[in-house]
This record gives C-alpha cells, structure tokens and sequence, in this order.
C-alpha cells in the first residue's frame, strides 16, 4: 500500500502539459473546452493527431512496434488525464481505441500493414456501425446483412448513432452473415467498409445540443472486397465483445471531469447572488464540495483498478466505473448549468454571447453549458447503457 | 375542499386542449387564442375579459405546457394584465385591456437585474423624476416575452435607498420609446426572451403604473404569479412526456420483449409518474395560492410548489430521456423539446435551490 | 376546484382536539410519542378505545348500525390527523380496521352480531395471521393447513410477523384448505381463532429498537368450530385482497409525520453547532424545509385523493401514497436522530435520559430517537413492501 | 503507487480476520489482541510495539468491523497510543505504551463537550494551574471507550480566550482520580461509552501531555485519526453486510424464484457494491493522509472520506435492511447489528453533513 506518485510521474505530466501549451492553437482548445464533444473538424483533427505522432505519442495504448509506447496504465492514464485537463483534442477513438486492437489481436498481418499506420496518422478516420434502429442495447439483433459474391460482399441495412460517420472515411461495420445461425451473435462478421462507396448514405442526426455529432447511415448494395473481413468470418459478435474490453481503464473520464470541476469554480467565482458569491452560498458550496469529493472518490476507485490491472488481478470496476463516471460528468454539467443562474437560459451560444457583451460589458457567462447539459445526457445511454451496466455487474460480479 | 374542476373550467380545458392540439404550432395561435377567449381569462369583463382565477390559468396552463405551445401567456395575461388591472388607473386599464384580450398587445414583466434568482430589494435600476414625467436608467437581462412585446413593465427606483422595499415603482414602457435597447434571443425551449438596457430613457408620468414608491407588493405579486402559472405549464409538459415515455416503454422492442417489460425501467416510470402527481398536486396548491393578498403565505406556497415540481420536472425529464435511450437524443423528436421545455423551467424565475431558500427565510414554523 | 376548508370542518377539529386534551392521560400520550410503534399494554389500549366508543368515535369508518359514524373521507381524515398529531392512540387496526370491514362485506349476520360490538370495545383484541416464514411478499404460497374434521377445522403452521399476538386474544388466519387447488390463490380459506388455545404457541420477535411489537406463532393442531370461518371456503384470498382495499385513504399516516416534523424542529430548536442554532446551520435548515415541503406534497396528493373518492373517481393514488408517504416517515426520524447530534448515540433509553439530567442538568434529549429511526425502516417493507407496489402502479396503472 | 497490501499486512489481515472469526465475540478477545500484537501497532518498538503506520491499523480494522467486534481499538491504539507517542515525555512513554501494548491499560480521548460536531477551538474545560498542578472542571459527553477507560486523554484550557487555538492542553487522567464522575451507557451498535464530567479535579504536573496551551494540533490530529479508523471499520462492515445481503438475495425464495432474480433488487445489490467499492477507495485515501503533518491536506481528506463513507454506509445499511425485508428487522440476525454499526459510524466522529462542511471550509480550490 503506497499511495504516493512517483516523481517520474509527476515530471512526465509536465512534460505533457507544457508541451500540450506549447503546441495547441487557442482556437483548437476553446472549441475543445467549449463544446464538451469534439465538433472539431476532421482536418482539425488530423492537425493534432499528427502532431501527438511526431511526438511519439499518437497512440500510447498500441504495442511499440506499430508506433506506440510502452507506458504502463498508470503513465497512460496520467497522459490522457492531462491532455483532458488541457483541453487538447482526444484521439478519435474509434479507429485507434477500437479497431486497432482488434486488428492486432484478431487481424491478418496484411490488414496491420496496411490499417494501423493509417490509423495512426488519421489517413483512416473510422467510424463505428454497431447500432440499428432496432438494435440498441440488444445489439446481437441487428440485421444489417452481408451476402457473399465471389470474393466480395454486398451489404445493405441501416445503422444508427454512428457518430461523426460525416467526418469519417472508413467505417467498421458489424452485420449479419448467416441469418440462419442458432443464436444470433453466432452469425455476425465485422467487414472494414469505405465510406465513399456511392450505395452509401450518410443522414445527420441533429442532437438535443443542436449539433451535428451522428448519423443514420444507409447501406444499399455497397460491395466489399473480401479481404475487408476482419479475422474469420461469424466470429465479429467475438471481437465486438473483445473491443468493448479494450481501454476500459478510461471509461470514467477522470481528465474531463476535473476540468468541468475547474469551469464550474470559475463561473460561480464570477456570480453573486444577493450580494454573496456564489462559492460561498451555502447550497452551492455544499453541492460543489460534494462532488468534488464525489469525483475524488471515483478516482481513487479508477486508480485502485489501475493498480490491479497492473498486478493482472480481476475486477468489474470498469462498469462501475462507467455508472459513477457518467454519472458525475451529468450531475458536473447541471451544476455548471446552476452556477451561470438564468444566463443559461440563452440558446444562441454564439451570438449572445458577443452581443451581450457589446451590451452590457459586465456580463460574463459561457453560451454553451446548457448545451452541454443537454448533450451530456448521453453519457448514461451510450456504450452499454447505465442499466445494462448494473445488469452486468449483477450475474458477472454478484452471480445473481 | 374539492379538487375537481367545475363546469366552466371542463369546457376551458377542453377547448384548450382541442385548439393546443389542432393549432399548437400555428404562427396565429396567439390569435386563435384570443379568439377563444383565454386571453380575457381573469381580466374584467368591462374591458371584454371573461373572469376567473388562477385556477382558470392553471387549466390553460396545463395545456400549452402538455402541447408545446410557445407563447407569451404567462408575462402578458397571467401577470402583465393582472398587475394592470390591479394597480392600473381607469385610464390604463381602459386602454391596454381590451388590446390585451384581443391578442393586439403582449406584454413583459422585467423585475431582476441579475442572473439570479432575488428579491426585489436588490432591484437598482433608477427612476429620476423630470419634468412632465422620470427618466430611467438601469438593465434587465433575460427578461421573458420581451423580444417581442409591446409594452415591458419594468421597476426602478424612484426613492429609496439599496436592499430597502420603499421607493420602488412600476412603469409601463412602450417598446418603441427611444432610447430602449433591446437584444432579443431564444431561450433553451424555443420560447423569446430579451436582455433589456436603457439610459436615460424619458417616459411621460402617465407610464406610472400604481402608487410611486409602493410597487414592492406588486413585484413580490409578479414574482409568485410568474412561478406558479410556471408550475402549471411544467405539469402539463411533464404529463405529456410521461405519455410518450410510456408508449416508448410499450412499444421498443428489445430482447425479444418490449421494454416496459424490465422491471427496472418499470419501477423508474413509476417513480416518474409519482413524481407527475406530487407535481400536479403542489401546482394546484400554489395555484389556489397564488391569487393570494397575504405575502408570506402566498410566498411560501408558490416557493413550495416551485421547488418541489423543480425536482418532480428533473425525475420526469432526466428520466424520460434515459428511458428513450438514444431516440431521446434526437432533436427532432418531442421528449427532447419537452425536456428543454422542462430544462427551461428550472431556470425561470428562480430554480429549486432559491426558492428551497425562500421558503426557509420566510419560515418553517 | 375549491381548496377551501369548510368551517364546519374546522370547529370539528377543535372538537377532537380538545377532547383528546381533556381525556388523554399525560403518561399514555407521552407513550405514543415516545416510541413511533404503538407500545400501550392491552389493558391501556382498551382504556381509550373505550372511551372513544363511549363519545361515539369508536370506529368511524363503520356503518352507523354498528356503532360507526356517517362521516365522509375527509372528515374521518380530518379526525385521524388530529389523533395523530395530539399523540391519542390509533385504534388497533387488525378487528377495526381490516376485519371488520371483512365481517361486514363477507361474513354472516350472526358473525356480525357476535364480533363487531366486541371488536368495538377491544373485548375481541385480534391479530393478523398472514405471513409465514417463507410467504412475505408472495403471501399466495402460505402452507399453513386446515383440515376438516365433522363441523371443525384443524389448523396446523406457524405465523410470522403477527404483531401484538401477544396482546391478542383472535386471531384471523388465513389457511390453505385446499392444497389441490389449480392456482394457489384457490386454496385459501380466512379462520377466527382464539388465542388462548392451547395448541398456540407465541414467540417474541424483538425488533432492532430492542422493542416487542411482534411474535411468531406456532398452531398446533388448533381445532376451531366450522361457525369461525369467514364468508365461503377457499375465497380467502378474495378477502385478504379486499382487507387491503380498506381505508386505504390513511395510508400515508399524514398526521403522525406532521408530528414528528414539530418534534424535529423542537429538537433542533434546543440545539446549537458551533454556537448557532441547528434551525440556522444552512444544511439542516435546507433538509427541514425540503422535508417539510414534502409533507405538504403527499397531504395535498392524498387531499386530492380523498376528494376523487368522494366522487367516487377511481385511482391508484394509494399505492402512491403508501411509497411517499413511509420514505417520508423514514426520511423524518432519521433528520431527528440527525438533530440530537452525538447524544442519538445512546441507547438505554430511559435511564440515560434520568441520569445525565441528575450529571449534568442542562443535557435535553430524547432518549428514543435512534430506537425510532431503526423501526421506522420497517414502513418500507410491511403491508405491501414498496418495491410491490412499484409492481403494483406498473401493472395496473400503467399497464406493463 | 500501489494500492495492494504489503506482505506484513496481508499476514496481519489473515491473522486479525482469524482472530475475529475464531473468537470476535469472546469476552477475552481485549488479550487475544494483544497477544496478537494488535495492540502494538503504530507503537515504537522500544515500547513493546511492532511500528508501522495508518495503513496497518486499517487493515485490522476493517477485520473488526467486518466481525462486528466491540473494542476500544480506536481511542487506545490509533488515537490514544498515538498521541502519547507524539507528544508524550520519555517517562509517560515507558509508563504507558508498554502497558496499552500488553492490553492492560486503555484510554479514551475526551474533547467534544457538546452533541454537535465542533472544532477544538469551541472547547471551554478549565484547566487552572494550582500549586504542583492543575484543577480540571469542565463535562465531556459521548466519550467512547470512556466506560471502561483506565486513562482519558481530556483536553481544557490552560489560557488563551475561548474560541481560539491558542492555550489548548491535553492531560493524562486516570479514570480513579478522586472527582471525577463518568456515567456509562452503550451506544446503538453496542459499543460502551460515557459522559465524564469534573468539578474541579486536582492532577499533578506530570498529568500533562505535550506542551502546555499548544495541543490544538495534536487535538485535530485525534478528530482526524479517529474519523479515518472509523471508516475503515465501516467498510469491514460494509463489506460483510453487502455479502450478507447477496446470500439472503441467493436463498430467498418468492414467487418461485431467489429474490435475487428481480432485477429491482440486482440493481440495488449493484449499487451496493458500488457504493461500498468507493467507500473502500475513500477509506485507503484517507487512511493514507491521517498519518501526515499538514493539517489542512489531512483534514480534507479525511473530511471526505467520512463524508462520502458516511453516504455509502447509508445506501448499504438501509438497502440491506430493504432488501432483507421482515427478517433485517430483527433484533437477533446479524444484518440488523451491521446497521445499527454503520447507524453509529455516521453519528460519531461527524456525521457526514459536518464534514462535508468542514471540508468545504477548508478549501474547495
């Protein structure tokens, strides 16, 4: 038991920090900060991805031989925490954080040549195909079907919720190749599939923020070549299960949550309420106290589980990790809402933000946290829903 | 002690409800409105309104909020009218009433000169007295209504000194008076609002609206009537979205079964539900209240009813969202507009926490 | 919609309540208070049933035939909220409240004739024979047995739960009597059964206050005359569902919470945290008042309940009622153990309270208060756990 | 950072969870303690002790709360031992820690003198310096292990006003010294307790514990240790509840299935677990600062550990009762006694509201 940060950490975070400060354009960092979700652009993107790259830090999690590192968990935890709290962009995670450890894992050595550097450097910007509108969190139904033509496969369906698939060039997919398997999971294979194909279309979907993050995606008769199959074929409910394993040690966005905590504090520095600021208005300090603890106690969970990884002991923490993560980032971003008192009654973010300053001079608020607020209620529905995650903690954890 | 509706208020709801559902997003519903009548609702019948009370808004309330309707009800009939016909002279009163009933003329109320939530001590906006009339001086931000009304009444200071309750009056300011800047903007759940700035503005003495330096009354009145005509309009949205977050629940199919099979996703749409009736029953409460002379017990029951369906409008629209998983998300469908008409409500005139605040000031005994 | 109070409704308050002042002994009311579960002997509960019967108040919501009064639900509610709050013993609900009802819809007339004036008058002190060690919540699956012998029944099984059996002197005793039935809810039958048989057997069940509410019972070849059963064979069941459809209006004990929220506030109001009164300190101020605007919800809810009745509008408000109105009943003996400070600690209750008045003279506690609030978990869980009326509410008034 | 058990202290968390199994409840487990060498944790060797820090206390006592042990483990050893350790003379060491070591002397540590939470600044116990000593007056309630205690450790005044820091000292006072009066009781979960109250109790010079008027520190250094043991004695019994729970959930049946196949009740075992796996990791964090020098780190961490275990203890002893059902209210299976433990965690020490506020009056920055 020794709770104390090694000094290498420490010179290692500042490292990442400065750096971060150095090299990210103001502009980058407020649209970062701003928005809660990446709405940067896909250039603005592959800016940064490819700057981190020539910095060697492009894609810490990969083995060293594809261009990543050999940090530990707790080192790459302590570097996505930073880049977080900086508010640098996060690298796109479904190509690097998804894909490519199912591609090392379960991909054929001609699919690593090829994919990873591309991933890498953002050449390739994937985007997920998991969801269907009848599929959500009983995945396991979809229908989207793939048929086999000589070599090649013809897919057609409709995916949903495939977030930034309008920024995206490739698209991993997940659909059914044998409709007559005996379960369901056992006749689904997961095909690489470029977005260009002209069967494919791509329909925003506009979220409750007012933002385009994701999509409806329409598949009609887009052919594949066979060697866009990933590892063997009926086997992608297998590698999708693998890939919602990877990385789990992050699901509680600890870097993100600290910096809400950072916005809050300022935002309610800056507003008084009959003649009191904010900070010290008994129910706002009370509640701001709290979840400061309340995030110190999922971080010290977070870093508890590290700590086992490390050791290669079990453990369900990542669900709860994800129940109590998510839970905080929505109860951070209400409270966000809370401190800018009726100013986040504004909805025209932008706009009212420069023109009440021309008006007034004193106001000062953000446009955007009840956007924010909006949107971060997905945090709770997406990648395997709150409640599925206490149904997954109650058979595999409680064997209930 | 009976909690039905009477004859009248049955056929008001109905009609109501029939024109929300016909007509809810019309560009005229405002028109379609007065038509019906429901802008003379409390309003004298000399000036061509039709009576009634709170109760009476509350059923009207209940249907804008349960269909979405954006509209200016509330800072124009339900306080902007009842201040007029309150405190108004004959004059006032024959004027700009029967121009309100006929849906000619909306108003807005502009009392806060922060974004919080606070009593009308802090109000600082300056009257000076000039010749003929005052000139004010002073900023309203996010005031409801104001973007596109026709008349804001806005408090100032004609004497007085900060944080006291004397001196404090009223002035009817025609938009268009020179010298009033308005910015105007949409709030979180579509409906108007305006960041208001004057400097200097003259106004005739005619714009005084009641007794000069005895408003503080009138503006603890506007403050508790904004609120809980507020509540009425959540229960309504509140009850719809728990409409349609049934429906989903009965009709997704997941897992081979529909998904208000799963007993956790039950019992979470019945606290909802629970959390829609606690609702209904303090919006009536505060309702019955709120016509009130007695400002501590007008007070409490409003910020009773206020803080307590804050919380109910957070069970049932956080709730409802996470219960339509990733179709809650989408814009273009309806529990999110409820939702941000919700978000909406926790916002305007003062939010749980301030109003859990003013109840405990004003006592627990 | 008129909220108004009738005056007639007011003066009869003032009625009841300065009755109660005249005739209720000092140590019997501080008894109620005191304790939260009823812990009168016998002999004491009879002596105020007697005299509530003796002013015509004995049981309210009976017939006027029998001894009851012509009341409508909000005047008997009226008159339960006074009792309550003036700390007047309830009336024992097991013959009044829930059999009577029973007696009167199902039973025969020389049931009536025989049992009301002596459930009236306590005479007949009965306990509720229900749950079985293994049927709780799922009551339907009770194994105790009666056979027929010529007239007779002969009742074998053991109770559970049977508060104040050990007061009582009946006892009705739902029985399986027909073990064949196709669904199990068939095979019941309802039984009268005197207590002092000696074939019973009555075991205490101490409670977490360290208090004697409740007993096991243990039937041993009971033999009980076949004029004992209540309505027909094997509808039992129809009974026990129809007995939980009684007065369901007073499920939310409305009266007692607005009792113990002026004991909470006489508490803290003798209490100061770093030299300022409790009622000042901004987190427990906060609670208070947030409590005591939850009461004023479910009285309005159940208000608006009692006037649907009236009208004879249907509703599942009592379920409602029952789930908001026992949190609230926890949530309020928790902040009065919140409000003793470290003196809840104590727990020998009234020697405690004695000696550190003789120690230290100024020291003022209730000695009880923690003993309340861990008996007070138990509203949650009796007649109809709240997560069976979840079920309930979802079921029938949602329809899923 | 590594947040597994050392080698000594997974060997002391067989032994004490042994010990607790084999024997928890005997009358004599005071001396099976120490001839464990429990007792001699934290104490220097050259006193009999076997050293080690807060991590090592911990891991016993989360094996006490887990066997619902009743002991003054808290006040002798971790707060007790401690401070004589800290701040004791070379004789009042050799005297005293040797004796606690071998179990044959225990103290309570006496510094609250009213029901609330409140720091030492507040206390008001007169210590007037007489010829050869002081004369003690002053009344002390709730002071754990003071029943049985054969040293308390009463902080008074030597000088300074009241209200400050300054002139704060600690005495060593034997339980048999003529005057003062204890009344002792148990507390809900069973443990002992006592007011102490003196009028005017005469002690030698030697009585004084560290540096006359300068205990203030050392006092806070007892708030803090006592609070961070407390909660690891709670997560013991967290644990053992929630695992309590989970069988009864495994073995009861209705409606012809384990209860624990409603998903209600899954998810409420789920939270919890959850709630207790932050408790845990709250518990090591605090435990990890109460050993430090700065006093407001400590005294953040470990106002949050008590505050946030205080919430998680809560969640898991009311669920469990629920989940229990009639059976959780009885007095005689063991869930009721792991409830009326967490009952009493919350209530000593600070409840979770009064370190939330002494955490946010430390600095929320």
């Amino acid at each position: 038991m020794d709770l104390s940060i090694p000094q290498e950490l420490t010179d290692f975070a500042a490292e990442v920090r400065a750096f971060i400060r150095a090299e990210l354009p103001d502009d980058l960092r407020e649209k970062v900060i701003g928005r809660r979700f990446d709405i940067l652009s896909a250039d603005e993107k592959r800016f940064w991805q490819r700057k981190m790259v020539a910095k060697g830090w492009g894609a810490p999690a990969w083995p060293v031989a594809y261009g990543g590192t050999d940090w530990d968990v707790l080192k790459r935890h302590t570097f996505n925490e930073v880049v977080a709290d900086e508010g640098a962009p996060m690298p796109v995670p479904f190509g690097q954080g998804m894909l490519a450890p199912i591609l090392i894992e379960f991909g054929s050595e001609e699919q690593r040549q090829h994919f990873l550097p591309r991933i890498l450097n953002l050449e390739y910007f994937f985007c997920q195909g998991f969801s269907e509108p009848g599929s959500g969190s009983d995945l396991a139904s979809l229908k989207t079907k793939a048929m086999r033509d000589g070599d090649d496969w013809v897919v057609s369906g409709q995916k949903m919720w495939t977030s930034y698939a309008h920024q995206a060039n490739m698209m991993f997919c997940l659909v059914r190749t044998d409709p007559e398997a005996e379960r369901p999971q056992q006749g689904i294979s997961m095909l690489l599939i470029p977005m260009d194909d002209p069967g494919i279309t791509v329909r925003p979907v506009i979220t409750l923020d007012g933002e385009h993050h994701t999509n409806e995606v329409f598949l009609d008769d887009v052919r594949i070549p066979g060697a866009n199959l990933v590892g063997e074929v009926n086997k992608g409910w297998t590698y999708a299960k693998a890939l919602l394993g990877y990385e789990r040690t992050e699901v509680a966005r600890i870097g993100l949550s600290k910096r809400l905590i950072k916005m809050v504090k300022e935002a309610a520095a800056k507003r008084t309420v009959n003649g009191v600021p904010l900070t010290e208005t008994p129910a706002f300090r009370r509640k701001l106290a709290s979840l400061e603890i309340e995030l110190k106690a999922v971080e010290m969970l977070n870093l508890r589980m590290l700590s086992n990884v490390r050791r290669n002991l079990p453990g369900n923490e990542a669900n709860m990790l994800k129940i109590k993560g998510s839970e905080l980032q929505q109860d951070l971003t209400e409270l966000m809402m809370e401190a800018q008192g009726t100013d986040a009654l504004r909805f025209d973010r932008d706009a009212a933000l420069d023109q009440n300053i021309d008006l007034f001079g004193d106001v000062d608020y953000r446009g955007d946290v009840t956007a924010n607020y909006l949107a971060t209620r997905v945090v709770t529905i997406f990648s395997g829903s709150n409640e599925i995650q206490h149904n997954i903690l109650a058979k595999e954890l409680l064997d209930l | 002690m009976d909690f039905t509706l009477t004859e009248s208020q049955s056929l008001l709801r109905d009609a109501a409800t029939r024109l929300v559902a016909d007509h809810g997003d019309a560009p005229d519903i405002w028109q379609r409105m007065a038509a019906l009548g429901l802008l003379g609702i409390g309003i004298d019948e000399a000036h061509g309104g039709t009576g009634g009370g709170f109760h009476d808004h509350a059923v009207v309330l209940e249907a804008l909020g349960g269909g979405l309707v954006r509209s200016v009800y509330i800072p124009t009939v339900v306080v902007g009218a009842h201040l007029i016909s309150t405190a108004g002279t004959d004059a006032q009163q024959a004027v700009l009433l029967p121009k309100i009933v006929a849906g000619e003329m909306t108003v807005a109320v502009a009392n806060a000169e922060s974004a919080s939530f606070e009593p009308c001590e802090r109000i600082g906006t300056q009257a000076d007295r000039i010749a003929g009339g005052y000139r004010l001086s002073g900023v309203k931000p996010v005031v409801m209504g104001a973007d596109t009304a026709d008349v804001i009444i806005v408090s100032a200071r004609t004497g007085g000194g900060p944080g006291g309750r004397e001196g404090l009056s009223l002035f009817l300011v025609a938009t268009d008076t020179a010298g009033m800047v308005r910015h105007g903007y949409p709030i979180v759940d579509g409906n108007g609002a305006a960041d208001i700035a004057m400097d200097g503005v003259a106004l005739g003495a005619e714009t005084l609206l009641g007794t000069e330096g005895e408003a503080a009354s009138l503006i603890d009145l506007a403050t508790d009537r904004t609120a809980a005509a507020l509540c009425c309009d959540a229960v309504g949205a509140m009850a719809a979205l728990n409409a349609l977050t049934l429906e989903h629940l009965k009709t997704r199919v997941q897992f081979g079964r529909p998904i208000g099979k799963f007993q956790i996703l039950q019992h979470r749409m019945v606290d909802m539900t629970i959390a829609e009736e606690m609702a209904r029953s303090m919006a009536v409460y505060g309702a019955d209240e709120a016509d009130g002379d007695e400002r501590v017990a007008r007070g409490k029951a409003v910020s009773a009813a206020k803080s307590k369906i804050g919380d109910c409008a957070r069970t049932v629209g956080q709730g409802s969202i996470q219960l339509h998983g990733g179709i809650g998300m989408t814009d273009d469908y309806a529990a999110g507009d409820y939702f941000k008409r919700l978000t909406a409500f926790e916002m305007l005139a003062g939010n749980s926490e301030d109003h859990l605040e003013r109840y405990a000031f004003l006592g627990t005994a």
